[in-house]
């Protein structure tokens, strides 16, 4: 009785909030995609307009990536990013402090197979360089720092799942994923003494759709995915550690 | 400044008072004994009971219940130095009913002083019950009076009393008052109905228990004086205080021995009957007057 | 000398006071009695001239003849009761703190007698109200201080609301200025006169208002009693003098009809105060504990000074201040000796004591004093201004206040008597045969009071011109008239001198016969007439409980007011129960839900 | 169309923590509910008939019509923010599983 | 001097949380020294906007800092700082969330972007849940969070309904837009009302509150229940007055809102006999009056009872956690007579009960004197009734509770061997120069409260719809 008297709330509440809020056949309640703040982004022209952005031609524009979505997460709204990062940090501090720090790493019952401990070996290494890819190349293509970093995780829970991983390695985990942080506020810091904006892009933009163009954000984005990966896998590690009661 | 001469006149009217009430009273005592069939003292026995009293040594508890007795026979003797009676005003302009009715309290204090004193209950408990019963048959007399006050607009005895000889007496303007008065004065002179406090065989007569010789002697002086005011205030208030002072002692005795014969009829009550009797008849009857006299003289506009 | 530094420097010797009695506790008590004395003597020179001194922001004073009385009354009160608890060794004397405290509650109230405009009148007067309940916490229990604080914080909120309702809807704080102009454009001005007089009841003790009196003057330290009833109490009448005197009613409540020349409101508060003197003199009779009965018996008073104020007649207001002198000198007096008895007995309870006349006489006499005064009898000041409230009560032809007022003033004699007979005569216990008379300090400070009490009973017109200067000074168009030693009432006139000297010579008269009588003989208490009854103990031959039990009988289904207070409280706790249980689970499933059917009321409401 | 499902998906989300009591479930309905959102705003910046904001060598020039880039890029600061609390949420399920032994609110609320 | 940005308060500590987990020794030195740089940075602080990345507004983030946020600012890094010191040895392994929580309080003040209002939102509440963790009570945390998930969803889905009408997430620019065409956007502006609502704690949400506060140490306690709730109010105190513009309906049901919690906080505190609980409900209540008082148009005076209300409470839960923690467990009775003992901190905690119940000498009368004057000068006469009969309760159940910790009973040995912080006397110094400084500064304010009123002025002294804001001041008496 009280689940569907719970579920009659929910459906009053889809029903309001489409009704009053998001249907909107005359769009008098939308604000039309040209006068939106985004299509500044799109056409690079917060500062100054370049006029037409081609792929492959323009350069020094004031943000050099092509994907603009990665252009406004770590350019136009980088701060944003800043406290994105500082969300995964805290949680991954969260889970630690809450597995109550160092215990012994579970060893699986079951020893893993021939096929798992020999295929993760290789396995590892092309899930690697795809992630590397990945962050690399987040200001062209679509993807970026955060599904980077994901996928480095990815490839050591394999590692982990064929009982490689121990211990002492995740202490290098946890030194790069402070290095990069630290690295990240003071790129930000350079840039407020440099340029006088915090998360300034210092270096040139270059050109659009090159690999080595808009400025910082290739740095940035290296140093959030092994942020990231470096967290996931701190996380992951916690999880597979049993407490030990010393 | 009050000239000595009219301190005079009121020493003159205290002992006046006391003279001819102990007298009136033993008159009274002669004609509740024809009531109940038998011939009664001689009329001044009371003359020969105070001064045998005053001549006997008794007993004393103390300096206090010296004092409170002392206090009982001031208050009266100076409420009766303030009464007007039928054309001598002892104090021209100060006879004032509050002063004279808090004046009279004060001897009742004073008594209940000595009383408590004493050191026994019983005079405690017989204190106890007068206090109430003061509560009982003060409250209607006293709003009857105010309401006089209100219409007479004056708050002075003898002017009160001027006034009733013109405008006639005010039995006339309040029927039901009077009797009301008439019956709380009952209540005040300690007659029959109303007397549980002071009868012997109540509590072993209640206050009076330890006063013997002089101290009974005083009180029983104290005792005439207080009833000469409480009666003369009656008749100046409600029978229009007599124009000659054969007028003002006539309606007085009327008043003293309608009161006591028919003290002589009637049984003892118990003491909260008494205050019920007193919130059910007389307070009933005060409002009804009360009610009467606003519509009829005062007024709400 | 202007006032404002003589409160910064009672202030400030309060706070020097608590370092000091850190040290050396002792001196606490030197310090308190001497401040107040030198404030004492400071405003008797002054006068009501004194200087308001500089503004200091928003706190400003302005001496006026009225709070030049008040200010006199009080620190009156505070001397004398310093002087009185300097002789005693008090268990509160140990705590540092309480002279700081009492100093702050004298300097506060000082400061609400001569503020010029009403935020600094509310401001020291939640300073009085804070630094006396934290000096009645010192005593020996914590209910009374709570509903001490929680009735004066309900009285100071209302009056909260008035100043402000005043202050925004007439642009002024000026306490003459505001209720003026109130007078003019009456927007909120019936509003604030409720409120405002509410307050002053609350602080008074008037009936419904009245529970805080019982606990907060039993559990009080003894010292602090008096200080509390006599003085603290006075400040809710300040407040409705200067409000009824500025504001009168019968200005902006013309149109209404009026009983007997009074405006209906003005009439049903007079009928509310009566029915205050009814209920505190039948709760007064009632009482089995000394300090109880008193503080019923200030419920009753209060009512007194209430019907003079609101009547406003020149007789009945110089009534009403003659009574909150009269009450307020004779419940010092009363609370001082209560503390002496229960300083050597340890209780204050009227059945465990008796005979105390024997031991201590002269307290006793002071006693007797404060009683007379209460009941209201002649050689005392309670008589003078119970003859001009009742006077101005029947020349106005008020029947029904003047029934309570005559009915209070009868049944105050029961309840007089009953503490006079349980407490200090009847049988002295075994146990009391050791109590010794109360300490030259504490005599000192009685005699004062007593003093006060019967000089001014006897020689009244001094007061009486001084009221009828009050009386100007607050705009009345006619004022109470003296003529030599008499005062003038309408329809009759009192000498309270002439009354003295009657009684007197009747007293002469009394003691020529009494001594001319042959002596009697001393006997001991015991060696009474007992009726044949055989009672060997004075425990048992003590009349001490139950002491009016025919008259109580009548009236045993006497609702009592307290226990409309309690039903509020756990009201309130059962409304907070509520909320806890349905707003405060700990399972996040409620809170989700709650948050849901909350956004869904919020959202379809906002169609609707 | 997509705004009514996403938002139907959300308020499932919500429906699910708001009668189940198991913890793991509780958590699985908070992800139910942070996809719904993230779901409704991407749909914010959708229209018929455009393109992925990415400047390629296929869509060379910025004058084509894109997809408002921006919603996507809140969308995906609002996924990450999902997995840091979910992370947080499934460490309190192991630290309450190991106090109380049972994974069941009411219960645990029931013995405390 | 180098020109000091605001980014400042925000980019050390978190330099310094990342840094911490790679050197463990030295970790409460990173505490202190990011705390008090913090104070520096904020005391040379120049108003104006500074722009993230050099965007120009409406499309980059911006960090606006104004005298309202500068002044808020300057009381949380004081606050928190102060915090630090004492309970250095406590927070040992949990410091780099605290950094990263006072990191997302100053964003939180600072940021003039809704969505990067949102991420510090929820860089905050995941902080402030592994803090509350420290006290061991898994399940009301747990509660807490769930709490903390549905009302960032809920505030996000009404962000994304506003940048689905008006296209910008810049504060200054959706409030150009709002007010050129309001019609329509009340669902979402009551979506983020609720989403802040849990976080002020509000009446229907606050449930996580009772189970956090009530068992918190000296640390959750003031963290929790002062600060947090502190900056959460500002950040609402912002959003409502400079950009939401809302009818009078909807601004009507929420101050309905408002005056049930502050009813219902009233009643629960008086109802409860724990120190703790007493403080937690009052807290409660408090934060009904505030924002009814943001909603209603007086943000000037919200602003100030805001300040006032964070100082006392902070004082009070720091003592009551230590109280607790010294007598193991918080009712009256087990604490009677425990300021016997301690005299210094029964005066402070004194202090701040009695400026909380607004009883004059004190900073809380002094608010609560131009609260109920401008009610009155809009001669609205009901809503001073009531917030003065709340202030009746609660001057009676604050007293009862100071009165009870005061007094020591004959027979009752209770809290009288209660010690606080007995045992180390450095934490007890610093505990007696920090209560004591506080509650000095209520005394201070209450009988100078001048500049405060004019701070009060300067920050939100914009006449909202046609009220004009009367200050009533020590000097001047009536102040325009």
């Amino acid at each position: 009785m009280k689940k569907i008297f719970v579920l009659g709330l929910m459906l009053l509440l889809v029903i309001g909030i489409y009704q009053l809020a998001v249907y909107d056949p005359l769009h008098e309640r939308t604000m039309a995609f040209e006068d939106r703040d985004s299509q500044a982004y799109l056409d690079r022209s917060v500062n100054g307009d370049p006029g037409e952005v081609v792929f492959g031609k323009s350069t020094n524009l004031e943000d050099g990536a092509a994907n603009t979505v990665a252009a406004i997460v770590v350019d136009y709204r980088s701060f944003d990013t800043l406290g994105e990062v500082t969300v995964l940090f805290i949680s991954s501090l969260g889970v630690a402090f809450l597995s109550g720090g160092f215990g012994k790493t579970i060893r699986l019952k079951h020893k893993p197979g021939f096929v798992l401990r020999y295929g993760a070996r290789f396995v590892f290494g092309i899930i690697l360089v795809f992630g590397a890819y990945m962050f690399l190349h987040g200001h062209i293509t679509p993807g970026g720092g955060f599904p980077g970093g994901a996928i480095i995780a990815a490839s050591a829970l394999v590692l982990s799942l064929a009982g490689e991983i121990s211990g002492e390695k995740m202490k290098a985990f946890k030194i790069l994923e402070g290095a990069a942080g630290t690295l990240y506020v003071l790129t930000g810091i350079v840039g407020l003494y440099m340029a006088g904006f915090f998360m300034q892009n210092v270096l040139p933009s270059g050109i659009v759709g090159h690999l080595f163009s808009a400025g910082i954000m290739p740095l940035i984005y290296l140093l959030i995915g092994l942020k990231v990966g470096s967290e996931l896998t701190g996380i992951l590690d916690y999880f597979l550690r049993e407490e030990v009661e010393s | 400044m009050i000239a000595y001469q009219s301190i005079g006149t009121a020493l003159g009217m205290a002992l006046f008072a006391w003279l001819m009430q102990t007298g009136l009273s033993g008159v009274d005592r002669k004609i509740t004994a024809r009531i109940q069939k038998r011939r009664g003292p001689v009329w001044y026995q009371n003359f020969r009971d105070v001064f045998k009293l005053l001549n006997k040594r008794s007993v004393t508890h103390g300096w206090i219940f010296d004092l409170g007795l002392l206090i009982a026979l001031a208050g009266a003797i100076g409420t009766a130095m303030f009464m007007p009676m039928a054309g001598i005003i002892p104090l021209q302009g100060y006879d004032n009913f509050f002063m004279i009715t808090y004046l009279a309290a004060l001897g009742v204090f004073g008594r209940a002083l000595s009383a408590g004193a004493s050191g026994n209950p019983l005079a405690a408990i017989g204190v106890m019950r007068g206090l109430t019963q003061n509560i009982g048959y003060k409250l209607p007399y006293m709003v009857l009076v105010i309401v006089l006050i209100n219409y007479y607009k004056t708050s002075s005895i003898s002017g009160i009393a001027a006034l009733q000889q013109v405008q006639g007496w005010s039995v006339l303007k309040m029927p039901l008052g009077v009797l009301v008065a008439f019956i709380s004065l009952h209540g005040m002179l300690g007659k029959k109905p109303f007397d549980t406090y002071l009868a012997p065989s109540e509590v072993a007569s209640g206050p009076m228990v330890e006063f013997g010789g002089k101290y009974l002697g005083l009180l029983n002086i104290a005792h005439e004086i207080a009833v000469f005011v409480e009666i003369s205030l009656f008749v100046n208030l409600f029978l229009g205080g007599g124009a000659t002072l054969a007028e003002f002692l006539l309606k007085y005795m009327a008043v003293y021995l309608l009161s006591s014969c028919l003290g002589a009829v009637m049984g003892r009550l118990r003491v909260e009957q008494v205050v019920r009797f007193y919130y059910k008849v007389p307070i009933g009857l005060t409002i009804l007057q009360v009610l009467l006299f606003t519509l009829l003289y005062g007024g709400v506009s | 000398m202007n006032w404002l530094s003589l409160i910064v420097s009672l202030f400030l010797t309060g706070i020097a006071g608590y370092f000091i009695a850190r040290i050396k506790p002792s001196l606490g008590a030197w310090i308190a009695m001497a401040a107040s004395c030198a404030a004492l003597l400071l405003v008797l020179l002054g006068g009501d001239a004194l200087p308001g001194g500089p503004a200091w922001g928003l706190i400003r004073f302005e001496v006026t003849p009225l709070g030049w009385f008040f200010s006199l009354l009080i620190i009156l009160v505070f001397s004398t009761n310093g002087i009185g608890s300097l002789a005693a060794k008090g268990r509160q004397h140990r705590e540092p703190v309480y002279t700081m405290l009492y100093l702050f509650a004298l300097a506060a109230s000082l400061g609400v007698f001569a503020a010029e405009n009403w935020l600094a009148l509310f401001i020291f007067w939640e300073i009085a109200v804070w630094s006396s309940t934290f000096a009645i916490g010192l005593g020996n229990g914590r209910k009374g201080s709570v509903s001490y604080f929680g009735m004066s914080l309900l009285g100071s909120l209302m009056m909260l609301f008035a100043i402000l309702a005043m202050g925004s809807a007439y642009q002024t704080f000026q306490i003459r200025e505001a209720l003026t102009t109130a007078l003019q454009n009456p927007g909120p001005a019936l509003m604030v006169f409720i409120l405002m007089l509410g307050s002053s009841m609350v602080k008074l003790g008037i009936m419904p208002f009245h529970i805080w009196m019982p606990p907060a003057y039993t559990e009080a330290p003894d010292e602090f009693a008096p200080a509390l009833a006599g003085g603290l109490s006075k400040l809710g009448a300040f407040t409705a003098f200067l409000v009824s005197a500025y504001l009168p009613i019968s200005g902006f409540m013309g149109g209404s009809w009026r009983v007997k020349g009074l405006p209906a409101l003005s009439y049903g508060l007079v009928l509310l105060a009566s029915a205050s003197i009814v209920f505190g003199t039948l709760m007064a009779i009632r009482q089995e504990d000394a300090k109880k009965l008193l503080a019923y018996s200030s419920a009753a008073n209060g009512g007194y000074i209430i019907i003079g104020i609101l009547m406003g007649t020149s007789m009945s207001v110089s009534g009403a201040l003659v009574h909150l002198l009269a009450h307020a000198l004779a419940t010092t007096t009363a609370f001082s000796v209560l503390a002496v008895i229960v300083r050597q007995t340890g209780t204050s309870r009227m059945d465990a004591l008796g005979g105390l006349a024997h031991r201590m006489p002269l307290t006793f006499l002071a006693f007797l004093t404060a009683i007379l005064s209460l009941v209201g009898l002649p050689p005392m000041l309670g008589f003078v201004s119970k003859w001009l409230i009742l006077q101005s009560l029947a020349s106005q032809g008020l029947f029904l206040p003047a029934a309570a007022v005559v009915f209070g003033s009868i049944g105050s004699m029961l309840y007089a008597f009953r503490i006079l007979s349980t407490v200090f005569l009847g049988q002295l216990k075994p146990r009391h045969r050791a109590l010794q008379e109360s300490s030259p300090g504490v005599l000192l400070s009685l005699a004062i009071l007593s003093g006060a009490t019967m000089g001014l009973g006897v020689y009244p017109s001094g007061l009486i011109q001084y009221t009828a200067k009050i009386e100007a000074s607050l705009g009345m168009s006619e004022t109470v008239q003296t003529a030599g030693l008499s005062i003038r009432g309408i329809n009759g006139n009192l000498n309270a001198l002439l009354i003295m000297g009657a009684f007197l010579i009747g007293m002469v008269i009394a003691g020529a016969i009494f001594f001319k009588a042959p002596r009697s003989r001393k006997v001991d208490l015991m060696d009474t007439y007992t009726a044949g009854e055989f009672i060997y103990s004075p425990e048992l031959y003590h009349y001490g409980t139950q002491f009016a039990a025919p008259f109580e009988r009548i009236y045993e289904k006497l609702p009592s007011i307290s226990r409309v207070y309690a039903a509020l409280a756990s009201l309130t706790d059962d409304l907070g129960n509520l909320v806890k249980y349905l707003f405060f689970s700990p399972m996040p499933s409620r809170t989700a839900l709650w948050i849901s059917v909350v956004t869904i009321l919020l959202i379809w409401g906002e169609v609707l | 169309m997509m705004e009514l499902l996403s938002l139907s998906l959300l308020f499932l989300g919500i429906y699910g923590l708001v009668t189940k009591h198991h913890i793991l479930k509780m958590i699985v309905s908070l992800n139910v509910m942070e996809t719904g959102l993230n779901l409704f705003i991407t749909t914010l910046g959708y229209q018929e008939g455009q393109i992925a904001p990415i400047l390629s060598s296929q869509f060379p020039s910025s004058a084509l019509n894109f997809v408002d880039p921006l919603p996507q890029s809140l969308v995906l600061t609002s996924i990450v923010i999902g997995v840091g609390t979910t992370a947080v949420a499934l460490a309190y399920a192991i630290k309450i599983f190991k106090d109380h032994g049972c994974l069941d609110l009411e219960k645990i609320e029931g013995r405390l | 001097m180098m020109n000091l940005n605001p980014v400042l308060t925000i980019a050390l500590p978190l330099i310094l949380a990342f840094t911490k987990i790679m050197y463990r020794r030295i970790a409460n030195l990173f505490l202190i020294v990011g705390s008090l740089i913090n104070i520096f940075v904020v005391m040379f602080l120049k108003e104006g906007q500074y722009l993230m990345g050099g965007y120009r507004p409406p499309f980059g983030i911006i960090l606006q800092v104004d005298t309202y946020a500068l002044y808020s600012l300057l009381v949380l890094n004081v606050l928190f700082a102060a915090l630090m010191l004492l309970v250095t040895k406590k927070a040992e392994n949990l410091t780099s969330s605290s950094l990263i929580a006072l990191a997302a309080l100053n964003g939180l003040i600072l940021t003039g972007d809704l969505f990067n209002l949102f991420v510090f939102l929820e860089i905050a509440t995941i902080a402030a849940l592994i803090l509350v963790s420290s006290i061991k009570k898994y399940h009301q945390a747990f509660n807490y969070m769930v709490a903390g998930a549905i009302g960032s969803t809920f505030y996000l889905l009404g962000l994304g309904l506003l940048y689905k009408q008006y296209g910008t997430l810049n504060m200054a620019r959706m409030h150009e837009l709002m007010a050129a065409s309001p019609s329509g956007s009340a669902v979402a502006v009551i979506l983020i009302f609720i989403g802040l609502a849990v976080e002020i704690k509000l009446m229907p949400f606050s449930s996580w509150a009772a189970g956090v506060l009530k068992n918190a140490d000296e640390w959750i306690g003031p963290m929790i229940g002062a600060i947090y709730g502190g900056v959460m109010m500002i950040v609402v105190g912002r959003l409502f007055t400079d950009i939401f513009v809302m009818d009078a309906k909807v601004r009507l049901m929420l101050s309905l809102l408002t005056l049930i919690t502050l009813v219902g906080g009233e009643a629960a505190a008086f109802q409860s006999r724990k120190v703790r609980e007493v403080l937690l409900y009052s807290g409660v209540a408090q934060a009904g009056l505030e924002a009814l008082l943001i909603l209603n148009g007086y943000p000037a005076i919200g602003f100030i009872l805001v300040l006032s209300n964070m100082t006392a409470k902070y004082v009070m839960f720091l003592l009551a956690g230590y109280m607790a923690e010294e007598a193991g467990g918080d009712d009256f009775d087990r604490l009677t007579g425990v300021f016997r003992s301690n005299p210094v901190h029964g005066f402070a905690f004194t202090v701040a009960g009695l400026s909380l119940a607004g009883l004059p000498l004190f900073f809380g009368f002094i608010v609560k004197l131009n609260l109920l004057y401008n009610l009155m000068l809009s001669h609205s006469y009901w809503l001073p009734a009531l917030i003065l009969s709340a202030s009746l309760v609660e001057g009676i159940y604050m007293l009862r509770m100071i009165l009870g910790l005061w007094r020591l009973p004959e027979g009752h040995r209770g809290g009288l061997q209660v010690r606080i912080l007995g045992s180390s006397h450095r934490r007890k110094y610093a505990v007696y120069t920090i209560s004591m400084v506080l509650s000095l500064a209520l005394i201070l304010f209450g009988l100078a409260p001048d500049n405060a009123l004019s701070i009060a002025r300067r920050a939100r002294g914009a006449d909202t719809d046609g009220k004009p804001l009367v200050l009533i001041t020590m000097k001047g008496g009536i102040g325009q």
